[in-house]
């Protein structure tokens, strides 16, 4: 379809990052930046390319090698009025950071009565795509979907990811900010300067009435090309993305399931005690009868990652395997 | 390392200031045995419980040398610093035996006191948890040009987490506004101080960091106050961070349920020795503050006990509904 | 039924572990315990007193305050010939050992091509019963269970602890040995000296027709009360003690649901993201349409753990919690 | 700290240690330089890949010194410590090539070298991650009474990580055979040395540790060697652990990636004036070495290089089903 009007602007989600980053950082002078190389070098997937020059080292502070102190050390900074962002260079390394994240951070606000919050934003990435093997590939979102007291997001699309990074900056919570270094060079429409999207709701990135398949981060790509290619045999999928990881929006997912009476949950994480796990029993518990196939998940095996991108392709689902396990479950 | 000598130097004659912290001393000292009190009396919500016995005169000290707007972070042995700090007697009290009145209504107990409206940012259950926390406060206020300082307390124990080295690292770098209170009270749980490092000298072990750093004698709460106000004036002027090193001795066991028996009795009444209180109390006498002015301070510290005691048992008990609804500050539409 | 027998010895749960300990460490002179006054003072929970009296301070380890490197230096330990147990004081100060446990002792066999192992154990005890507040009560084992290359076992009895901690000391591989703070001084048959369970075997501690309640640490005794309660009313339930959490013996739960067509799990852990999610998700996979009433969790609600025993005793599922959504399960 | 002068001091004559050194110097050089080529060619398995190119004489110096039963732990920036400590050429580059011939079979890449049979435990992609599990090694090595040392080699980044404090304290505090290795290459990615650390002499921070610390030119192979052999003695003979720093410089980017604009080029100019290569080149061409002696060391070690290359083109690539078995060391029965 050819059209006169000037196409949309599109963005890189890397892009769209830094423009929240951006326009955040000049509406609201209590938002700062700290992390490792998020400086100069403009973090080391060059989402915060261009801060420093502009916002000055008061505002972006390169820290020293201390992961445990950088959310730590952000922490404290919310507690007394600062809306930190601070950068985890991989998702790997937040298992430096647990106790910041975990007993602080989350615990804080109802632990003290009410007293203190805590609004920072503790961005990470993860994931393959780089063969950079066992410590710095994990997905491992669903450890911080059991800690009360957190908010956790995971954005697919440049648009979700700006309009999520400014309601995570704006929150009063601890928000830990998902992205996956598969995306940041993937393009989509720019939302535009205010744009923002709710945390706590999924979106439906393409309707369908056979199936509902519900991911997030890159995989929500995947399951849409499975998607694409399953149209040309007369399957609908529907693919939800759940964008944020906590608190889950099952109301979204349960409604989806109700139509179609088929459930598939797509992760990139390992499969045992993954998201999948918790979306699945959701499902079981609330749709009892009323799912015409077993609900099913397709999920990287329980694997250590190794550092080799043949192998890693191997592993981690792809638009293939979710498309024949989608192709299995409307079947059955 | 510091060698503790017998007797408190006189080397401050501003009797104001002595009576003051004598009267500080005194009233965290009984605040504490009336918690023991009523922890025989099973009248504690939790069975959490670290007094900090013997050890009166770090907090004390410090906090005489702070500001209104410092802020200060602390230990699961903090009911000192919250009420040197200016904590309400009832806020501590009400908090221990689980009360809406308490400092975190009721939901922290003896490890996670905080009082925002005095600066108090919070003590914390795990070890070396907080130190993060005040150099990222401290961070902020530097950013903002606002001449607060950070006193963060923490126990020889905490020297050997790496949050410690990463906090005070960091805090050098970026010479912050913030003084690291080393409370060395010579022993974390039954670990001696001589085994948590080799290198007992926290000025040395300052150098390793590029920053101030003392050992001074933390039962003199003259001192204590001396030194700290040194380190918060050089703070205060973006001369950057202090390692505080305060010798000091917990006289009862780690928590409750502890005897002590790790240690040498002679260690233990060579300490005794040299109780804080005891030795401001000894220093008053040789100003010639008399039997009565003593037998005041007590009747008063006394009364404030009790009265706050009595505010906690009539405040009601911690409410459970607000369990669920105060997970978050930005309660959100999604959450079931 | 009075016997003349004599009767069997019986043990706490704390003796069961210290006797493990004793015999392991004499019957193998790799076998040494470090942590955090787990020397003189015989260890928070009093487990390894006598340890160091027996064994000398070559073998039994007092270290500074430095979790991370507690479970480090065993792993280095481990991989040149040791075989370490660790003893982090509470589970909640496992979240700054994530690196060491996560990284490292979990990924070493598999990404150094299977040159070195890990043969180590970490002991860990968590959950509510003191009012130590929310960071000394987590129970955060499905973190755990979402790590491939870990061990993790939770036994409720002292002859399981007994027999655990001995396979868990033989193992090659890392196992966190999850205690809890509510079993120590519970009783039970002593199961002598050459007593093992193997680890990633479920037992079940009480047969039954009509419905399968899967637990696992402290809650075991609470679901085996409730059970005790309704089979005055006439319902049969069949409580399977997990022992292992990972790897998980879905056999003998979905076996057993087979049978009693109802599922229900409790665990003391948060609701959301716990490992009763994978149960479920399990069951829901491969029991489509053999379960006849929807499978249910029941667990402590997503809430930050008060420092209060009676708030932690409201939230936490007791006997009568139990019982009735046991009742409700096999009524619907 | 230390400041880098003009020339390599001859304080060492000995031309046959000399000439070792040099053919492993260059060997490093070499194999680096061969496998930037692989990795232009698109025939690395992974992305992940930093080369130590400026630094090589750190790895030589320390591993030199080292007895064949002493144990050593490494980097993300490892292919020089796998070498020097005796690592095949062929299974790194076996590894770097995703074959099962590799030092991992394949699946560890650039960052995870690892060779049990000569005590090199591993390198690690986790900044730090290794320190403890060195330090553990030294433990078990200390209470088995064997008199090995440990090389724990890590980056001036990693002193800042938690983990190296806790670490070096356990070490100190148990007096462990091991030598703490700063590879300090001025530079943490893009953060320089003195935004790393408030104290920048590693002989300082040692002290506060109460240990043994040096601060040494590492660009000079010899001195290198001197003063590992002083640490790995004083390891061996129970004085406990060292702080070795090394001061040298990464003369290429952080990673592929990196055009490292961060850098002032005068400093990488300076540097470039000291690479450790050039500095032994010269020095042997003092002790008389030819031409023909250099063109035959290049010639042997190019032939090596090849070989290994040829062995892992030849070499299966990693199989993927023993990703699922190999999981455990025990596998167990009811593993699905
Ligand atoms: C990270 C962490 N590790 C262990 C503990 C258990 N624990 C509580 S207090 C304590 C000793 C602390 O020693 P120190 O820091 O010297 O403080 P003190 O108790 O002497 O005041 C220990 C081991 C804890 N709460 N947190
Ligand atoms: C814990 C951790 N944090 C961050 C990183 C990312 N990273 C890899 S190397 C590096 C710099 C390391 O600096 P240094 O220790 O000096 O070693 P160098 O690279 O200079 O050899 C960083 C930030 C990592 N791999 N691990
Ligand atoms: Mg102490
Ligand atoms: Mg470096």
């Amino acid at each position: 379809m050819i059209s006169t009007l000037t196409p949309p602007r599109t963005v890189t989600y890397r892009e769209a990052l830094r423009e929240a980053l951006f326009e955040e950082m000049e509406a609201d002078d209590r938002v700062i930046v700290m992390g490792e190389d998020v400086g100069k070098y403009g973090g080391a997937y060059a989402v915060s390319k261009g801060l420093l020059e502009r916002f000055g080292d008061r505002r972006v502070i390169d820290t020293p090698m201390s992961e445990a102190l950088i959310v730590g050390a952000a922490l404290g900074a919310a507690v007394v009025g600062g809306r930190p962002v601070a950068e985890i260079m991989y998702m790997d390394f937040v298992t430096l950071t647990m106790d910041a994240l975990v007993n602080q951070a989350a615990k804080l606000h109802f632990m003290f009565g009410g007293q203190l919050s805590a609004p920072m934003v503790v961005r990470v990435q993860q994931g393959v795509g780089r063969g950079a093997g066992a410590q710095h590939s994990q997905s491992l979102e669903a450890w911080f979907a059991h800690v009360p007291g957190l908010k956790v997001v995971a954005p697919s699309t440049p648009a979700d990811a700006k309009g999520l990074l400014k309601s995570s900056i704006r929150d009063d919570d601890p928000v830990l900010f998902i992205e996956h270094k598969g995306l940041y060079a993937r393009k989509g429409t720019d939302p535009g300067r205010e744009h923002t999207v709710p945390i706590g709701v999924a979106d439906v990135k393409r309707p369908g009435v056979d199936v509902t398949v519900v991911a997030w981060s890159n995989m929500v790509h995947t399951a849409l090309d499975a998607a694409e290619l399953l149209a040309d045999d007369g399957i609908d999928v529907e693919v939800i993305d759940l964008r944020t990881i906590a608190p889950l929006d099952m109301q979204t997912v349960l409604a989806s399931c109700r139509r179609t009476g088929r459930l598939l949950v797509a992760h990139e994480a390992c499969q045992t005690g993954g998201l999948g796990a918790e979306i699945i029993a959701q499902a079981a518990e609330h749709l009892h009868g009323l799912l015409h196939a077993p609900p099913r998940r397709i999920a990287t095996p329980d694997v250590v990652l190794p550092a080799n991108t043949t192998l890693e392709r191997a592993l981690v689902p792809d638009t293939d395997a979710i498309a024949s396990a989608i192709r299995d479950l409307v079947r059955s | 390392m510091f060698a503790p000598n017998p007797t408190m130097a006189a080397t401050e004659t501003d009797t104001e200031t002595l009576s003051r912290l004598y009267r500080e001393l005194l009233r965290i000292r009984r605040a504490e045995e009336g918690i023991l009190e009523l922890l025989l009396k099973n009248k504690l919500s939790s069975t959490m419980c670290h007094v900090s016995i013997g050890q009166e005169a770090v907090a004390v000290g410090v906090c005489d040398a702070l500001e209104p707007d410092d802020y200060i972070t602390s230990t699961h042995r903090g009911h000192g610093h919250f009420l040197a700090r200016g904590g309400a007697m009832s806020a501590l009290m009400a908090e221990l035996m689980g009360r809406e009145a308490g400092a975190c209504r009721g939901r922290g107990s003896s490890m996670h006191l905080v009082d925002a409206s005095i600066g108090h940012l919070g003590s914390n259950a795990i070890v070396g948890g907080h130190i993060p926390i005040a150099t990222g406060a401290a961070l902020w206020t530097a950013l903002r040009g606002e001449h607060r300082v950070v006193a963060s307390f923490f126990g020889d124990g905490a020297t050997s987490e790496g949050i410690f080295h990463e906090s005070v690292n960091f805090a050098a770098v970026q010479r912050l506004p913030i003084v690291f209170v080393v409370e060395n009270n010579q022993w974390a749980m039954s670990l001696p101080w001589a085994k948590s490092t080799a290198q007992q000298s926290i000025e040395v072990k300052a150098e390793g960091y590029g920053i101030a750093g003392v050992d001074v004698d933390g039962q003199d709460v003259l001192a204590v106050r001396t030194a700290a106000r040194d380190a918060i004036g050089r703070a205060r002027r973006g001369e950057g961070p202090t390692l505080l090193g305060l010798s000091t001795y917990r006289f009862l066991g780690h928590s409750r349920a502890d005897p002590s028996s790790y240690r040498d009795k002679a260690e233990e009444e060579k300490w005794r020795l040299r109780d804080p209180v005891l030795l401001a109390h000894n220093l008053l006498m040789a100003h010639d503050f008399d039997e009565e002015w003593f037998e005041q301070v007590d009747r008063d510290i006394a009364a404030e006990i009790a009265a706050a005691i009595e505010i906690a048992e009539n405040s009601p008990p911690a409410s459970i509904g607000e369990v669920f609804s105060d997970i978050y500050a930005t309660p959100l539409e999604g959450i079931r």
